[in-house]
């Protein structure tokens, strides 16, 4: 590098390394008051999730569909936890960066798989594709490819349900990226102002693409609430136990007041940022450290060391996963594309809309 | 019947609708204790109260995008913008996720509000505060738009659209809220999509939607002095554009003029011109003409600004051309 | 009102009185170096600039021109201290309530008052009107109609300052709605990441147009700073004294520094948003409280009391004042209208550009 | 002359002008240190330093509108948005601020600003990430919109959009960064508003713009075996447009198809279509047809996507039609 660059070097801040995370919770998951059957519900979530998007990253390498594709892996015990947390009509809505979160919401993996290979049975009919999984009927609200476009969708969401008088909550997901967009600050201060009850959650994996966080960002994202005198919290995103502990506490706090709450949890990203990334600003040693932080290999070696589950448990977990995730290729392979009228559907309301030529 | 101001229509239509559906509500900037900075929203807030007449900061993407939030989930959220010329800091909200969620979701989230507020200039305003947008939103898929010239019009096919499972941009004007017009007691609904000939003539087809409209009828009216009979179309909708009525007619008159508040670079008048010598190539006697804004922002000063606005001596001047009378 | 309306008396809060502004500098003149001819320089300049914007009314109710017109009457302590704070060099540009710091910055009231009269040596020659005055030649950017638009574009002057390492300052103002534009926000993101030499300054008059400041942003202004640990501070708006100590330090240590700062002035405008606004959602006794902390009224007295000046000359700087104003409705009205072929200039760099029609 | 790939020349006509100006920087997201999303800007950090080429963070309104502040006050930005789907987030910078700041100010203020990145589709990416602006952009005064579809015309353009002192839209395609051409070793520049007639024919017209002009081209080449000489025609520039280089070929051929990736209504196709009918009226033996991407969002499945395309068999139908060979 040119001498100009000098600059460069001291604004590639480091991320937060592993061993740096906020401290995991020391509770049991006794003291959470999870079940042992629940304990293997929540490993075998995390496993189909990153086993769906390993079976993924194959189909896509072998060209068996197009597109970016955005993997969740190493993020999984933040989706894990809230569905674990939340009400199944609680509502959820996320980035493009939504595999996960689809999964744990109720897109079944066929719909999942469907998808990415654009058929009729995938879970937004084959016109979405990977970055936009919708499943409202389960109140997965997408999937959604603008960054930061999403955050005052989830203020209406949550608006509605105010005004509905009903008792749900709405999370929101969103990347580091998405801190430094408009809308955030725009929906973080109607929702304050509004008194909504949506759970706003930055998954901090470092980068927003290539751009450390420190690069795109000042100041700690967490901060962002303070302006508006929302309640915020940051916690460690490698660990399910953490993520449940406090996101019960603030699900709690958020249906009793009727209020907003920002969350920072601090995760990781294995991938590059889609396919197409080499990932090539970060190193190998950050990734490891990471990954000795893996929220399915902690969560096995709980497991074990309890003697909740034996090796081969949790092998046969695997077994059954990896099984469903290749049924969802097979399902997905052997599903029909959209018919060609298909293109002119889900446009409007009415099926004879006057299209114009 | 009685004779009414377009603002009365567009607050009596949503008075109408919020009294017959409760999910339907009201916000924007000053809409609840201002009553409107057009007063357009006259004593909504005291008939509905706050929960569904709201006042909203200054951040149109947060609130566009809010409502439409609201209205993926159940709710029928009509969005005032002060003006349309405001809404372009919110546009991603519009044009990517009202339009278009319904479609990437495989229509399984369906999106019923309306954007509505006044468009285009509303005179001496400068460059920013006077652009028409109808074109733009109607370049689009996914939104349906609307933009009417008369009360009657306007509150037909608000209350339509206010029922409407579509994303809808309704567009109205600063300088037509004080335009009265009688306006039936009962209730009666209008259909979007469909133009209505206002002034039926055999000489001429005017295609004029909007303000822009009346700068259209007043040209028609010299020119029926002066012995042309314009037919006189007004759209009504943007999008679906009502193109038969208008080939229809053309193919009666064999000339016709666009008049329309947009810039000329593809704008209404470039559609419908473009799709009149499609669809009407052999009947036309002469090249369709536009009158529009001219490709210049708006000027400030009252005699820029007077040189800027269509007027209807230049809709005359076109008429006069394609009837080979200059 | 109706029952419904429970929440809107405990929304609409009340602003802050003008007794409860942040205290005044205890700071005399000397203390702070002000000579006795530059005090009254300062009376002069918002004498000025009160006495053009009555007649600027008057012309208007006379239907002498058209447009908005916003009246910055009360504020004028803030675009006199800046002005008396910083360079000549210095960069300023706000929002279209921009006659008070046009003014301030070197546009002559000749020059101001054609511009409403649409004229063409107007200083914008005619083409922008009221809210959009420019003097980029004495470093005036505008007059800026879209709310919280000119944020990053005050963000861009100064980046642009930066990089040619001149050592001007860039000074943005803007109201208490701009607050809740994202525009914001992404502005103090770039402006602290980047440590660009800007100081933004919010106006807050209470109001952003009918809605009283509780109303749309919450919070208090100046913590909307917290989050990119940028430096920031509160000053009382309706006392020049005041503004010129602060924005003094503030100068300083932006210049020195390189980094931005965000400042809070608490002030008031005495007429209603612009000239159709009746004003009704604020009382009487509020704006008579306010009238009481006049800028004019309050240097005055400290004038008369401290015998640096008599009545007399005051009403002669009145004088003078306001046979100013008058020469420039002469001159507004003698001025000739811009020619038709303005109409196509000004908008491309080229003269011959090849308009559509 | 080297051969060079189409984002190898805007990186190289980025760089020249660079070493040229040192007024002139880039930045946007991931142009920095990832050397471009689409690599772009391929080692400009290293030969230029941090200074002057510049990662963002993901404010699209906060940078774009930092670029005119900066363009206003003296430097000449080149802002990469890492496609124009984003650049909706920040667009009143774009379409009031830099477009409008010279005319409000008297002329008082330049913006000499180039706004560059990938336009239109890029494959499957649903609907949010495939919109074609090229419109849109066209359709507001104040902007000049340059939309090439080869590696010549790009870095030709390019330079002289950086040199030029209004602000500029310069669109580009994820799909053609890898095309490449033979481009001069030496200096060059082209200049803006002028169209390239690509192809000489005297059957037919064909008027086509960016990555869809070899959708086009194809079409040529196939009606060419079958013995139709389209005369193809390049305009490089969407605004302004060199409408008389189309109109003399018309005058010429007599027919004429436009192809756009613009959505129908009010597109280029439909403006260039309305100018010719206005311009060449009896020259025309049939109406002017336009092929577009059709008035929905983009699909995500390959089967919808292809379809949603244009492609080389809707340009000879509607050649065939023109010409009255189907
Ligand atoms: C408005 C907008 N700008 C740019 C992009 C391109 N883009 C997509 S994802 C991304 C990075 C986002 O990073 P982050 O928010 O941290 O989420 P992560 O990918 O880490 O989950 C960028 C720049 C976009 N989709 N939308
Ligand atoms: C984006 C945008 N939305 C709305 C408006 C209309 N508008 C102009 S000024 C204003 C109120 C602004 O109040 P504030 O920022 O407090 O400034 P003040 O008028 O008090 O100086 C509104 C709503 C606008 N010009 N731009
Ligand atoms: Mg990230
Ligand atoms: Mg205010």
């Amino acid at each position: 590098m040119s001498k100009n660059n000098q600059n460069i070097t001291s604004r590639t801040a480091t991320i937060i390394k592993a061993h740096d995370l906020p401290k995991p919770t020391q509770k049991t998951h006794k003291g959470l008051k999870i079940s042992e059957e629940e304990l293997l519900e929540l490993y075998r979530s995390m496993m189909l999730q990153r086993r769906f998007e390993e079976r993924c990253m194959q189909m896509y390498q072998k060209g068996k569909f197009g597109g970016f594709l955005h993997l969740y892996s190493g993020q999984e015990a933040v989706s894990t936890g809230a569905a674990y947390v939340l009400e199944d009509d609680d509502d959820f809505i996320t980035t493009y960066r939504n595999h996960g979160l689809g999964l744990v919401k109720g897109i079944t993996p066929n719909e999942a798989m469907a998808e990415l290979f654009g058929k009729k049975d995938g879970c937004s009919k084959g016109k979405g594709g990977s970055m936009h999984y919708f499943k409202p009927e389960k109140h997965f609200w997408g999937g959604h490819a603008i960054v930061g476009a999403h955050l005052p969708l989830a203020a209406g969401i949550a608006f509605a349900n105010k005004y509905q008088e009903n008792d749900r909550l709405t999370i929101c997901f969103f990347g580091d990226g998405s801190i430094d967009q408009g809308t955030l600050n725009e929906s973080f201060n109607l929702a304050q102002l509004w008194k909504l009850p949506v759970i706003y959650v930055v998954e901090n994996n470092g980068y927003s693409m290539g751009t450390a966080v420190q690069r795109h960002s000042a100041g700690e994202l967490v901060d962002r609430a303070l302006p508006y005198g929302m309640k915020h919290d940051v916690v460690n995103g490698m660990d399910v136990f953490s993520v449940i502990e406090k996101l019960s506490e603030i699900a709690n706090e958020v249906r009793k007041t009727k209020e907003p709450f920002f969350l920072e949890i601090k995760t990781y990203r294995y991938r590059g940022h889609s396919m197409s990334d080499p990932a090539t600003y970060r190193t190998k040693e950050e990734l490891q450290d990471y990954k000795k932080t893996d929220p399915i290999e902690r969560l096995k070696a709980y497991l074990l060391e309890r003697q909740i589950a034996k090796e081969t448990d949790l092998q046969s977990i695997f077994d059954e996963v990896d099984k469903i995730v290749l049924e969802s290729i097979d399902f997905a392979e052997n599903n029909d594309f959209p018919s060609d009228e298909a293109l002119y559907q889900d446009v409007y309301a009415e099926d004879d809309f006057p299209y114009l030529t | 019947m009685a004779q009414k101001q377009f603002r009365e229509v567009i607050c009596d239509a949503i008075r109408e609708e919020m009294e017959r559906d409760e999910n339907v509500f009201i916000m924007g900037e000053e809409v609840a204790e201002y009553n409107g900075a057009y007063k357009a929203t006259q004593g909504l807030l005291e008939q509905f109260g706050d929960k569904r007449v709201i006042d909203t900061p200054i951040s149109e993407a947060g609130f566009a995008g809010l409502g439409v939030g609201a209205a993926m989930n159940g709710l029928r959220p009509i969005v005032e913008f002060m003006t349309f010329n405001f809404a372009v800091v919110g546009m991603d909200q519009i044009i990517n996720n009202a339009a278009k969620i319904r479609h990437m979701s495989g229509g399984q989230v369906k999106i019923p509000i309306v954007f509505r507020g006044p468009n285009g200039s509303a005179g001496q305003l400068g460059a920013t505060h006077s652009v028409a947008y109808e074109s733009l939103y109607a370049h689009l898929p996914g939104l349906i738009t609307i933009h009417p010239s008369e009360p009657y019009d306007a509150k037909g096919l608000l209350k339509t659209a206010i029922r409407d499972d579509n994303p809808i941009i309704f567009l109205e004007s600063e300088q037509m809220y004080g335009l009265k017009q009688e306006v039936p007691d009962e209730e009666y609904l209008l259909p979007i999509g469909k133009a209505e000939i206002k002034r039926e003539g055999s000489d001429v087809t005017i295609v004029a939607d909007g303000k822009i409209y009346h700068v259209a009828k007043k040209a028609a009216e010299e020119l029926a002095k002066d012995g042309v009979e314009v037919e006189l179309i007004d759209p009504r909708t943007i999008k679906p554009f009502d193109i038969d009525t208008v080939i229809k007619s053309v193919k009666k008159t064999n000339r016709c003029v666009v008049v329309d508040e947009s810039h000329p670079f593809g704008g209404v008048a470039a559609e419908v011109g473009f799709q009149i010598q499609r669809e009407a190539f052999d009947y036309l006697d002469a090249p369709v003409l536009r009158v529009t804004i001219p490709d210049v922002p708006a000027p400030f000063s009252k005699k820029l600004f007077d040189l800027w606005q269509p007027n209807p001596k230049q809709v005359i001047d076109a008429v006069n051309n394609v009837t080979y009378r200059s």
